[in-house]
């Protein structure tokens, strides 16, 4: 299907065939083209890793940032023009390794944008080593006996920071994820779309068969309910796919910042006023 | 008290938390209204409650800006500030304490008073600050009428009460003064002309930078507290709303670094403020920076290393981090003014150069020029409003297109018709990964060869004293007035004074002034002459000595005085 | 009451007097002393701010590290040898701001270390600023208008991180927090001890008037019982106080290790091997 | 094909992920084993499956080590893979490859074979490598007996089934090499005498300065991944239980950095891998363990930058970056290894005199040492133990004495009657933190005295020609057999190349060696010659010109030859 996201020539993937993040790429193109947001207005934000590269295939704008720190460039993105639409994408060695604290802050900080996580529970691009959601025992070249670290649960840390829009999501299904990615970007404030991703080349734990056993879609529950949240975001077999949390009154950054208080102007669009300048100096006199 | 000077050097000594900060404020102030030039710069220890803390007030009849040793009225505020400066006290120094702190000092003008007594009386201890205002004030001839004017304007928006009891205690002062009054020479406040202080601003350097980078329209700010650098952020903090800047701390430097990035990839034009420790955190950013060719202004405020080092203190021992960091090659510029016209000016154009040539530019300032106040005539040229370099894209724009300035046009996000496309990966003219060696080849030179028109915008350093010269001092940053000030004590000497505040790269004029001289002598606050290998590295010529200082506190007019000679000699020696 | 952990010389505290420090500070030395901890065994490893400074005024090893960096640090020295009492401690913003990415990894490694902060809700140091736990509205020289970020709960996110030990704590009471520090040290594992702790001269919002006011021990709660502590955690007025949660159960960081799998030797007491060196080196023949 | 040559130079090109490795590791130990000189380098791209990857085997009857763009025989593997490398493709070369891959190509030599079918036949693709293997076998005289058993045991761990097939693939192979066997002049493999190449070692520079690790008794390693460090890391991981070596992956390089000084501080031997994006993140690091003067060790190997740049590709970029980095001013050492004997035995003396010296030391490689592979002498000398420079200590125990080296005994907590405080802050000889400008100025002159030493254990550059030069080479680091190969085919030039495997601070005999030139040039993978600062800075000399590549690429012994003359008649005609 064609979207008004695509790059028209012919352009070499980067992914191994199979990889999860194709379905992600076609998956989010769609959702982008079918709420009609302009592509002019949409900024990609990512870091490094084979998921970070997701930019390059995107007809839109870029800010293809460093290894773990796509969430501050996004959020003074937003911040500076609330009127783009801004997506922070990146893997989860990423996001929840290099850039954890950014991920903690960013939440605090509540920005108006989507935070997609392709999450393989491995580093991709650096050839195999665990990432923090890996699962206790997988073994890599560096974690030859397996990995013994607790695996980071992004959803739980999302909702004890009090994320406004918490969900899971599993690249292999393009309906159900395309579904959890338009309320995400419809969401205003800041959203987490953790997406399980196979990686083909270096999880051979957590394929797409292991994936069809062990997730689950949430039935029946108010996405309101924050403590039910957290008791569902806990569990771990089966993981459990879907919003689990969203809070639809909680003020986003931009809104509550002093610099949009009054005035909504974006900070770009406003003049510089050199009488106020002159003002300030003069009270030094 | 020496009479010879014209100005008198005053030190306030005591504890943190005891109120020399606003004595400093107050009475600085008042000596600006009354005609007097005034320069105040304060040492302070890394906590918040106790230790031993110093501001030294210097009024004079002549501008003055730098630091001296000498010490001629002394303030004691509690029991330990004696033995904290007591190597500067001389025996013309007059020394006024409370009874209580000054009863064990051996010394021929040792003047007590009730300050703590009196304070009490009038309902508590913080008015020992506002009676030896009244006491000083009196010793400078203003009157108790001007004096009370200032008091109750400082005091404007406390309660009456406040203000009562603050008057009261200025009496005090007042009358306590009486007593001294012959001890001590004060040279008349300069009568009113044109020429009069108040037609001066009196600022510091955290001020100066900061209404410079409101003048280069700075509108977003990212940084994370540290000292001597967070006085930017709180002052763009304070101004920030009826200025339109974006304040935000971050939740560490890197954050800081990166959301500037953005900011300025969006539109914005960032600042990020910090010290060394910080700024070693934002390697990666800056390098970031450089790859992505998106303009970033980063301020370091220099303070004594290795690693937390001493936090309060002043050194300049962060100039070579600030040449080399950031992994890979790429263009920069620094600035380290000196004055407080250049503290202003090149921030204002440091965001300039940095929109024109798509570069990181840093400011790098120390403690002692962050917190010296002193002053200066004020900003001109204000008017023109900042020229943004961004452009608006056309249908098929390429971020990177390669041109000959190496400067391609900038555009941002949802500006005309393109896509901005930016990437840390080497990228080609859209801004797409690529790996083709010849496009990395192309790439590497446009970015270098921006440096060639960077160059052409170089400050020249100043020089100071005749252009004919045997000696050339040479300083760079906030050394400046203290350098000068020496220098001008030894104008005979066939010294001249050669200042940088350009420090990267160096205007070309600079090899000439170095050929000139019969010995170069850099003069630097640090412990391995940093400086002198910029010169090296950029003229081929570098000095012949050094006189360096890194024991956390500035140089002072008299250790220059000192060790200039003891240098040059040696040098004739050898 | 002298302690074994008394420095002897007449010690110059930085701290302000009335600060909520000097109560942790004799606490801590009080519950080494009881638990008859050796000082030479004990090393203390802090980061920069106010609080950081508390190793200086003990009798005992220390490491005086980097702003937000005291973590990495611990961990690595109790894992190079594990015989020593390892105590991390600094202040909020210094653990759960600069040190955040280190603080949410520490918890997934659970080393056996003890993870004090002296949480004022401000950064004291430094003159002011909002911490990451200063509460909405705080009103400070960077925050004019206000800290409009959502205040850091450390209680919920280590919980979230399925922390082995997670414990509140109040600075004024001594007894209570002497108690929860023991605990805290005997617990084999990571174990984290917020303190609240009033900063007289720049949090004029949380005094220990408002604590007094604000705070309440948790009553009839099994500490194993983790999805309630997660409850409790959540729980903002009052805040609760006392252990909220154990897991006695987990292994720590050290027993995982593949190098202390089969033998127990601190790593610092193993002997070089040149004939396993030269097997290697002999293997590339 | 050229048949002057007494090396033959094969490239196999390819997609990532079609097993171009293990054609390599494969075919190269075969190689070995059978007595010829190998060398073998891979260039790749930053994806794991497609792209163009391809790597370099040169195999030899006298000792290669570097990288040549002459292709005598290309194996190609994919559709791309002819155009990857065409602008390295002569009249001589010969082209091998599956016949859907090759039909496009108009060349004198294409030789096509069904690799395809025939290993889909035997049961999977991935037999293509070994069909290729067999041929390439044959060509080099190696008998199907010696082949097989060589491939037998390669896959020993694997199902009987699978070796079976890699036989039936291997014979394949053979029987194709017939065709070719007139076309191809391949050396005979050396006679066994005592010379041959078993005696030697055959690895790469990541297991030269893995194994000099060990030999340094490193003990610990904690680090981020990131190409092309990350194979120190994970050559310690698969060692690391038989050698007591606790590996940490870290959360980020600041993780790393604060672990190694904190496992340091306790007693162990720690080891830091990176690139340099990740060491642009531990400037604060580095600064912490010269302040607290705790050892630490710190690899980088570097890749080009800015900011991510080409992760997979080669640069000596970061060089002054390493010389500067991190805040304030503090000793340390920096090596650059190119040889794969200094790969060794400089990482296993980095930790020594990191140990002794109590500063940081850096090794800087780059991808193209790390990932270049060749034989080298076995290393001796492995029967000492690493000296540990740590006491135990007593009862007054002072971390910081001052004594007349600079460098105080260093205790570690809970050994000895006495408490090991070490602080970030500025501190006194017992650790505490001190703001006493006195204490300071001592302790910034005892850290920086250090160096004093540290230069005295200078390793002297190495001279490769005659002591008679007009022209005077210089390399540092990795780049040092490809210069040496160039310098010695243009021996009769008084051409003479220095190499620098210690890039700071330099060796006293530096001075000596450049004054002796008529002309002076550095050769350098990078584009602003940061290596001739640190001559300048360091003798007061530096290059008349420079040869400088930032393509990613590592020099090829063709491009010296061509480049070398160039620059010698540029500067004549200057
Ligand atoms: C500062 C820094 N450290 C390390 C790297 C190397 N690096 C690149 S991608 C990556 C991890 C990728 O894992 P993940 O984020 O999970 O993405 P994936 O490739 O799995 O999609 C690392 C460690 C880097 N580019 N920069
Ligand atoms: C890398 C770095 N950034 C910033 C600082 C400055 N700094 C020192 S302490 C501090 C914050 C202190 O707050 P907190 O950790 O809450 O401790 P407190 O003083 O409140 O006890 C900051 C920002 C620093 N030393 N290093
Ligand atoms: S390495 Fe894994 S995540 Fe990366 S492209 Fe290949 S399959 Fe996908
Ligand atoms: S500033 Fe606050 S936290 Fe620091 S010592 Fe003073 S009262 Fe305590
Ligand atoms: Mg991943
Ligand atoms: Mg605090």
């Amino acid at each position: 299907m064609n979207t008004s996201f695509d790059v028209s020539d012919d352009i070499d993937i980067a992914w191994c065939p199979g990889c999860g993040n194709f379905s992600i790429l076609s998956t989010l193109k769609k959702t982008l083209a079918d709420l009609n947001i302009k592509s002019r207005q949409v900024v990609m934000v990512s870091g490094i890793g084979q998921a970070a590269k997701i930019p390059q295939y995107f007809k839109t704008n870029y800010f293809n940032g460093l290894h773990g720190r796509a969430l501050p460039a996004a959020t003074a993105i937003k911040a500076v023009n609330p009127s783009l639409t801004v997506i922070a994408e990146s893997g989860d060695g990423d996001m929840y390794g290099e850039g954890g604290n950014h991920f903690i802050h960013t939440i605090r900080r509540n920005p108006d944008i989507t935070n997609i996580v392709h999450n393989n529970m491995v580093y991709g691009l650096t050839k195999g080593q665990a990432s923090p959601t890996s699962q206790r025992g997988f073994n890599t070249p560096v974690q030859v006996d397996g990995v013994i670290l607790e695996p980071f649960n992004p959803l739980a840390v999302a909702l004890s920071l009090d994320a406004s829009f918490v969900a899971r999501a599993y690249a292999a299904d393009q309906k159900q994820t395309k579904t959890i990615l338009t309320k995400a970007i419809q969401h205003e404030g800041y959203s987490l779309v953790d997406i399980l991703q196979p990686c083909v080349s270096f999880n051979k734990v957590n394929t797409y068969e292991w994936y069809k056993k062990h997730t689950e879609y949430i039935k029946d529950h108010n996405v309101s309910d924050k403590q039910k949240a957290l008791h569902l975001a806990l569990q771990t077999d089966p993981l459990l796919l879907g919003i689990i949390y969203q809070n639809k009154e909680k003020q986003t950054f931009e809104t509550m910042h002093p610099i949009y208080e009054r005035e909504q102007t974006p900070l770009i669009k406003r003049s510089y006023n050199s009488e106020v300048v002159k003002q300030i100096i003069k009270s030094y006199h | 008290m020496r009479s010879e000077n014209q100005d008198i050097s005053i030190i306030i000594a005591g504890e943190a938390g005891q109120g020399i900060q606003s004595v400093e404020q107050l009475f600085v102030t008042l000596l600006h209204h009354m005609n007097y030039y005034v320069f105040s710069t304060k040492e302070y220890m890394s906590r918040v409650r106790g230790g031993s803390n110093s501001t030294e007030i210097r009024a004079s009849l002549l501008p003055v800006n730098s630091f001296v040793d000498r010490i001629d009225i002394l303030i004691i505020l509690d029991e330990k500030a004696f033995d904290h400066v007591s190597h500067r006290v001389t025996d013309d120094t007059i020394i006024i304490g409370d009874d209580r702190m000054v009863s064990n000092i051996s010394h021929p003008h040792v003047f007590s008073f009730d300050f703590t007594g009196s304070a009490k009386k009038i309902g508590n201890l913080v008015y020992a600050n506002t009676i030896a205002i009244g006491l000083l004030a009196s010793l400078f001839h203003i009157s108790s009428k001007e004096l009370q004017e200032h008091i109750t304007s400082f005091f404007s928006s406390k309660s009456k009460q406040i203000i009562d009891d603050n008057i009261q205690a200025m009496h005090k002062g007042i009358s306590f003064a009486q007593t001294l009054i012959s001890s001590i020479q004060i040279p008349e406040k300069i009568k009113n002309d044109l020429n009069n202080t108040n037609s001066l601003l009196l600022l510091n350097g955290t001020q100066a930078i900061g209404l410079g980078a409101l003048a280069g329209g700075v509108n977003f700010i990212s940084s994370y507290p540290m000292s001597p650098s967070t006085g930017v952020l709180t002052f763009l903090a304070s101004n920030g709303k009826k200025t339109n800047v974006f304040v935000e701390q971050a939740e560490d430097e890197i954050a800081a670094i990166n959301m500037a990035v953005g900011a300025w990839y969006a539109g914005a034009r960032a600042l990020v403020t910090t010290s060394g420790g910080g700024f070693a955190l934002m390697g990666e950013g800056l390098s970031l920076a450089a790859m992505t060719e998106t303009p970033i202004v980063v301020h370091i405020a220099q303070r004594p290393g290795p690693a937390t080092g001493l936090p309060t203190r002043t050194e300049q021992g962060d100039l070579q981090l600030a040449l080399h960091t950031g992994h890979g090659e790429f263009p920069r510029l620094i600035y380290a003014p000196g004055t407080l016209q250049e503290g202003f000016f090149l921030t204002k154009r440091s965001f300039d150069l940095a929109d024109r040539y798509q570069i990181p530019v840093i400011l790098l300032s120390d403690q002692y020029f962050v917190d010296s106040k002193y002053q200066t005539s004020s900003f001109l040229d204000l008017d023109k409003k900042p020229t943004h370099h961004i452009v608006k894209t056309t249908e098929h724009y390429k971020r990177y297109e390669n041109n000959i300035s190496g400067v391609s046009p900038r555009g941002i996000p949802g500006y005309g018709s393109g896509y901005v496309c930016v990437d840390s990966d080497e990228h080609d003219e859209a801004g797409r990964i690529t790996e083709n060696s010849d496009v990395r080849k192309q790439m590497v030179e446009k970015r270098l060869r921006k440096m060639q028109q960077i160059r052409k915008q170089s400050i020249p350093p100043t020089l100071y004293g005749s252009a004919q010269y045997e000696t050339l001092l040479i300083g760079w940053g906030s050394t400046v007035h203290t350098i000068e000030e020496a220098r001008k004590q030894m104008d005979k000497e066939k010294i001249s004074f050669l200042h940088f505040s350009q420090v990267y790269p160096l205007h070309p004029k600079t090899k000439t002034y170095l050929k000139k001289a019969n010995r170069i002598i850099t003069i630097e606050n640090n412990a391995t002459a940093q400086f002198d290998q910029v010169l090296l590295e950029e003229t081929g010529i570098s000095a012949d000595a050094h006189i360096l200082q890194f024991t956390g506190h500035p140089f002072s007019v008299e250790t220059l005085l000192q060790k200039i000679p003891e240098t040059i000699q040696a040098l004739e020696e050898e």
